[in-house]
């Protein structure tokens, strides 16, 4: 599933994640007002340790996507003989860990809630149900999309030999205005947004 | 002063892509059980849709005991709709998710939703089908699903198109008996005549028109001959554009 | 009303699915992408409003579950040299919805327009002082580092202009900037 | 050496998100006209895709004459496929750009197929379907194209899931007796056992598993006697996870 969460269940699962979000955001702003970020570096290390080397191992490997931005930015900064790079990398690690640490032990829904609640001064904007909603038909069209391309994929393939390769993009975004189309009307069928 | 009751159709035309689909209908539909037959393209999708309050109709008026169809909240309750595709009115990833929605949409509260859920569930032996992602079902365990997440909201009215389409037999048989004996007006949408044989009532449209109109026995009768007769020709000799 | 709920969702998942092509990382820390396809494409073809509603939506679905390239989510790309692109992203695809909806011109050359100034311009105006601020930099170096971008922007551009008229021809009623 | 012809299961299993649908098929299939029944969720959907390659079995084998079915340029001109969802099969915005895919895929030239498309079309009296976008057309209007561009590409053998289910009766009837003078081999999908009737042999399917095998009549007696009975009973009592 398009999902962080982590299946290890921790302590940390059970705080309110309204709880960890807001002190990842104030963490945040810690990192950046900061010059000296590697200090901040014990304590998220410690949080992520105090849920077990499971838990711990699963932040590392979720830290790979960073990887290649790291190095880049190592070398980069080696070659202009610029120590900023160390504190660019070292508060961006910190940053990027304790996101995951936020996104790992909060379960879907909950964050859905969270990010309700925080939405509900824009209320006259958009009501807090209509944005929950809107996130949740974000998040399953995303894999229906992919659904899409691999139906397509596969009438493509069922009366031609070779792979279609980008020529299904075309009949992926059509089909998915489609769908877009039927979840609206499928929607007005059972009372709507009002 | 009294509401009319029932759905009634005044004059009502609808033009998609420029090109009129149903033209000038004047109907009072309020019998318990009335069928919709017609061929493949006849109009009898669009006709639901406009009942439904989901387009528009280009002129003309439509009424849902009075009420504009449009409103969806005040149709709630009185109109529930089984969609011909089940792909085009699945929303949710699971099963109890979808069957939740409509009571959800109702004003029930989760709880009392999720115990309504698993209370059909497994009335229906399908308890478990809960927690499945609706995409893995088959096609006609899909289109069961969606009539399952209509009847569980039990509207006054329920439109239903092609509800027997792709439902093997065992499940159309229960179907049929469970339909029967709903208190609820049912309109059936169907090419299949058998299917509206014991209605109150059944419409033949015909290229977004009313052909026939009246009981069961010599509606389908017409109907029936027809369709022989054309079916015997090598292809639809006349088509309009 | 649930046709845009729709409509605005289903954009926000397309820039999430586009975020799963392959990203081309360059020195600065900025990778190329194809989501800023998807940025221009909720501006041309959902216009002004509605595509910067798009745009939001995918950010805020971002902190919820991984949306861009490589798994990563908004909490990580706002620590990144990334973040005056992210910040633009909105505003871009609002200019270029407001072009593609407010021109005379054909629908193709309208949403070129919108997807250039909306795409590049507006985006690359938020972009480069985010790069300079986050990586401590001077301007006009980053302003030459995102030189680097410009050649697949052009092209995606293109594709976006292309697409929405594709879009426009094909389901008409879809094309919610020019309705 | 010759090579078998026909389609061949070897012990094909298959198994999807952790749950087994097929188990250890054995089946050689060579006669011209065969049905598969079975209920919803039976596995009929399942079956076709992987003899048609678009799934690969768990374990076990399947060849198509000999070939391997995942080999798509040779499997071209063997096997066609009808999906069972319109939806699923439809990949261009235009009648015409539809029908002619297939035909420049087996290496028309795009004037030879066009001509062929155009020959088609008027045959059927739906010329003006030419230009018409598919997705406006109604659903069974979008089941009948996708069989069209089927036939029109002229494989070998044809794989059909649920044909009928959605046809008007003119078009069922029409298709029934074209289908019946093709020279091809027909393989039909069906929960109705009305619609393989005339095949040279019947197979049932059951919870992934081959029930019955054989000439039509008794295997298509114990099927519907089979139904019958289950369709008295208010559930499915025993319906596996
Ligand atoms: N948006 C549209 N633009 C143009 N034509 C349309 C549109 N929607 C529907 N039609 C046409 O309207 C006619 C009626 O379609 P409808 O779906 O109501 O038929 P139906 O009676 O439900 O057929 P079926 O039995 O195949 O489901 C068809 O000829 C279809 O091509
Ligand atoms: N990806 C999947 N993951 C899990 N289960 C699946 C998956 N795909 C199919 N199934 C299950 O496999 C079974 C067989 O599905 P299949 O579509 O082959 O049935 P079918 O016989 O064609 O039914 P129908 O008559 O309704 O079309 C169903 O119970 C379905 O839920
Ligand atoms: O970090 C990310 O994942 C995306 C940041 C934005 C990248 C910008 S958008 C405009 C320009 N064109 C690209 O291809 N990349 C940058
Ligand atoms: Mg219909
Ligand atoms: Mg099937």
């Amino acid at each position: 599933m398009l999902t962080l969460t982590s299946p290890i269940e921790t302590y940390a699962h059970r705080i309110p994640a309204s709880v960890k979000m807001a002190a990842f955001v104030a963490l945040t702003v810690l990192l950046f007002a900061t010059p000296q970020p590697w200090l901040l570096a014990p304590p998220v290390a410690a949080l992520i340790l105090s849920c077990g080397p499971k838990f711990a191992l699963q932040s590392l490997k979720n830290l790979r996507p960073l990887i290649p931005l790291i190095l880049i930015l190592a070398l980069w900064h080696l070659w202009l003989r610029d120590p900023l790079g160390i504190t660019l990398i070292t508060r961006m690690i910190i940053g990027v860990a304790a996101a995951n640490f936020v996104t790992m032990t909060s379960k879907l829904t909950e964050m859905t809630r969270t990010v309700e609640t925080f939405a509900r001064p824009f209320s006259p904007i958009i009501a807090p149900k209509t944005l929950a909603l809107a996130i949740g038909l974000t998040i399953r069209f995303i894999p229906t999309m992919l659904m899409r391309a691999e139906q397509i994929t596969e009438s493509w393939r069922a009366r031609s030999p070779k792979r279609p390769g980008w020529r299904i993009f075309l009949p992926t975004t059509l089909a998915a205005l489609d769908d877009a189309t039927h979840t609206a009307e499928a929607l007005r069928a059972r009372g709507g947004l009002g | 002063m009294t509401t009319p009751q029932g759905i009634t159709l005044t004059n009502a035309s609808v033009t998609l892509g420029g090109k009129s689909i149903l033209s000038n209908l004047c109907l009072t539909l309020t019998e318990p059980r009335i069928g919709i037959i017609g061929r493949n393209g006849s109009g009898k999708t669009t006709l639901l849709r406009l009942i439904a309050g989901l387009i528009p109709p280009t002129s003309g008026a439509v009424t849902i005991d009075g009420l504009n169809p449009t409103d969806r909240k005040a149709l709630l309750p009185r109109l529930g709709i089984l969609f011909q595709n089940p792909d085009h009115q699945i929303l949710f990833p699971t099963v109890a998710e979808e069957l939740a929605f409509g009571l959800r949409q109702q004003g029930q509260t989760e709880a009392a939703a999720a115990a309504a859920v698993t209370h059909l569930l497994s009335q229906e032996s399908r308890a478990h089908w809960a927690k499945a992602l609706t995409h893995t079902l088959s096609q006609g365990q899909r289109h069961y699903l969606c009539l399952l997440s209509i009847l569980l909201m039990q509207p006054e009215t329920i439109l239903l198109d092609e509800p027997f389409a792709g439902l093997d037999l065992p499940t159309q048989i229960r179907l049929a008996r469970r339909l029967a004996a709903l208190p609820q007006r049912l309109i059936t949408i169907t090419h299949d005549p058998e299917a509206v044989a014991l209605c109150d009532r059944v419409l033949w449209l015909d290229q977004g028109q009313i052909r026939a109109d009246g009981p069961p026995g010599p509606t389908l009768q017409a109907f029936t001959a027809e369709m022989a007769k054309l079916g015997e020709q090598d292809a639809d000799t006349h088509l309009p554009d | 009303m649930e046709k845009n709920l729709t409509h605005i969702a289903l954009f926000a998942a397309l820039i999430a699915v586009l975020g799963l092509v392959p990203k081309i990382d360059l020195a600065a820390g900025v990778p190329i992408t194809a989501q800023s396809m998807g940025i221009m494409l909720c501006g041309t073809v959902l216009g002004a409003k509605r595509g910067a509603l798009a745009v939001l939506l995918f950010l805020v679905v971002g902190l919820i579950v991984p949306v861009f390239p490589g798994f990563v989510t908004t909490w990580q790309k706002i620590q990144s040299p990334s973040i005056g692109y992210i910040i633009g992203f909105p505003i871009a695809a609002f200019v270029a919805g407001l072009i593609t909806q407010n021109t005379k011109l054909a629908l193709f050359p309208a949403a070129f327009a919108g997807a250039i100034l909306g795409g590049i311009v507006v985006m690359y105006a938020f972009g480069i002082p985010g790069m300079a601020i986050m990586l401590g930099k001077p301007l006009p170096d980053m302003a030459l580092a995102s030189a680097a971008f410009l050649p697949g922007d052009l092209i995606k551009a293109t594709l976006a202009a292309l697409i929405t008229k594709s879009i426009a021809q094909m389901r008409p009623e879809a094309l919610l900037s020019r309705s």
